[in-house]
């Protein structure tokens, strides 16, 4: 290795490290005497010229710098596993059920009202997708699980979701014991949806 | 040489554990521990460990102690409990071996210290070679100015068929438990089925029957049991307020006899 | 300019201006299908690797860092560290051949009981960490090295410990050599020398 290369390996790793641009002065600190600091300076900032990093002066100091023209392209993409919310997965259920389905039956099903949101994250997820209007005042867009539905949950056909009576057998549905002298009442449907504390499931989550 | 295992100075030696531990440590003039001082020793005979001495090594450490309780006389109970030990060894090495099976060998015990310090000696080795690596931040370095780079997260929403059915049934259960509830009328005989009864019945009854015969049968319910008696007795109160027949106790809390009304 | 310096380039601003090493997948994540992200760096590395700075892999990741033979020429740089004790030092080198090893096993090593200090220095400069228990009695914790330990030897791997492979092929890392069993001599009975805790110097630090 020649005197040179020695010389602009040194500023280069000095440049590197420091935490700040350097003045020629500090770098000519660093080099032997007759050794100008310019000229190695000018040998390493054509060496970079072409690089992805650049060695550049501003206001008479010294740094290396990320290529402007590369510099839109510095991203890094990370994927984050998230579980959603439980107003999306039954939500997502009810869909997956009562295919088609509106909102606003959704909303009777579950009985409280189904966020905007939370539809924007099956969407998003790829688990739903929109398919044609209920023929009702106001066409409300009917909502059916997707292709991807079936991926996720490793499902072959719609047919393959446990029916109901599966699910009570299984345990899943066990409705609540009720003493004898009690019986549960009919509802009507309209009873008032109380205001759904999930409305923005994808904010919990993050909190949690 | 002197007894290093003398027991009286061993006790004056013991100190009981403390906070510091690491004044047990370098307690012998920078040496940490026995194992060290053995190494150094071993060190000093300057043969490779693999065919070290034990035997010699013994007398060297023995003496090496018995020195440095001259100077002090605090050393840590390690050094005197290896001292001890070693003596212990180097009686089993000079003499014909004794027929023993619960315990090894002398020279397998020697070769297990032996080992010991091999095992030492590489792990000194190594943290000296690990040292000799450029560290960052001593010898190498990192960007000392990075610009950083934005991070974009792609979220990627995971759930199970089993969480997806939890939730569809946990919703359901909820509706239930949401639903509105009444209390369901009870099951009672009631006070006019009861006068419809004893009406029917009395016209057949000219003579004194209790009134408990007038209860209809196989109720098998005892809730029900008790709420006809009840129906059956106030029913017949009104009868005979009505003139419809006549009742009669013949002692307190005693049958209650009925019978249609006759003329006095 | 061809693809392949295309590629280089954006790869080479990416690892300039990451704070921290970055990883294969990090990497791939910017770069077109059917462009290996390895083929990339390994071109990368050998263009730095006569320059005062180089590519180098640390615990499985990637990271610029000034070449080492220029250390002396850029010393004055640095705030001087304390060096850390013979005793942790002894003591991360037995961690980083032997683990996961206990507390108990390095003191085996030893000979002496291992501070609570000391382990403490090494956790505080980021080089191990505790990673389960052994499935003894007391459960004592596992010590491992961390990738901070990687990351400030400049280890690729664990692999990449000096002097690794002989020492395996030595024995010298398998099972702990016994230690001298010191009950030998109590159980002669005439001179009982040592207190029954002088017998475990393990238990010592517990007991502190």
């Amino acid at each position: 290795m020649t005197e040179t290369a020695r010389h602009r390996r040194v500023i280069e790793a000095l440049l590197f490290a420091a935490p700040e641009p350097l003045d020629e002065a500090a770098i000519q600190s660093r080099l032997p005497e007759g050794v100008g600091a310019r000229d190695v300076l000018d040998a390493l900032a054509r060496d970079y010229a072409e690089r992805g990093v650049n060695l550049v002066e501003v206001a008479g100091k010294w740094q290396f710098r990320t290529a402007p023209d590369i510099a839109p392209l510095l991203r890094l993409e990370i994927e984050v596993r998230r579980k959603p919310s439980r107003a999306a997965l039954e939500t997502l259920a009810i869909i997956a059920y009562h295919q088609p389905v509106t909102r606003a039956e959704i909303e009777d099903i579950r009985g409280v009202s189904v966020s905007k949101g939370t539809l924007d994250l099956l969407l998003e997820a790829g688990w739903i997708r929109p398919r044609g209007h209920r023929e009702a005042p106001g066409k409300p867009v009917l909502w059916v699980t997707s292709e991807g539905f079936l991926e996720h949950f490793g499902l072959g056909a719609l047919d393959d979701l446990p029916g109901v009576a599966e699910l009570k057998a299984s345990g899943l549905l066990e409705g609540l014991a009720l003493p004898p002298s009690l019986e549960a009442v009919a509802e009507d449907g309209d009873d008032e949806p109380e205001d759904e504390q999930d409305s923005e499931p994808v904010r919990r989550d993050e909190a949690g | 040489m002197t007894s290093p295992v003398d027991p009286t100075p061993f006790e004056e030696a013991w100190e009981p554990p403390s906070d510091d531990s690491e004044r047990f440590v370098v307690d012998l003039a920078g040496f940490e521990g026995p194992l060290d001082v053995l190494l150094e020793l071993a060190r000093r005979q300057k043969v490779d460990l693999k065919q070290i001495s034990i035997l010699a090594l013994a007398d060297q450490y023995l003496a090496f102690i018995a020195e440095a309780r001259h100077v002090r006389l605090d050393i840590a109970a390690d050094y005197l409990v290896m001292a001890a030990w070693l003596a212990y060894l180097k009686s089993r090495l000079l003499l014909p071996p004794a027929e023993r099976e619960d315990e090894p060998s002398a020279e397998a015990m020697a070769e297990a210290l032996a080992a010991r310090l091999r095992q030492l000696e590489a792990m000194r080795e190594a943290a000296g070679r690990l040292m000799a690596l450029p560290q960052l931040g001593r010898e190498v370095f990192a960007r000392g100015a990075p610009e950083g780079v934005p991070i974009e997260r792609a979220v990627r929403f995971e759930a199970s068929l089993f969480e997806l059915l939890s939730a569809y049934a946990e919703q359901k259960r909820k509706r239930e438990a949401h639903a509105s509830l009444r209390i369901r009328p009870p099951k009672v005989i009631t006070i006019e089925e009861a006068m419809m009864r004893l009406r029917r019945l009395l016209p057949e009854v000219p003579e004194w029957e209790t009134l408990w015969r007038f209860l209809p049968g196989g109720l098998g319910d005892p809730a029900l049991e008790r709420s006809a008696m009840a129906s059956i007795l106030v029913a017949s109160l009104e009868l005979a307020r009505q003139g419809s027949l006549q009742l009669r106790q013949l002692a307190p809390f005693g049958p209650i006899y009925v019978r249609r009304w006759v003329n006095p």
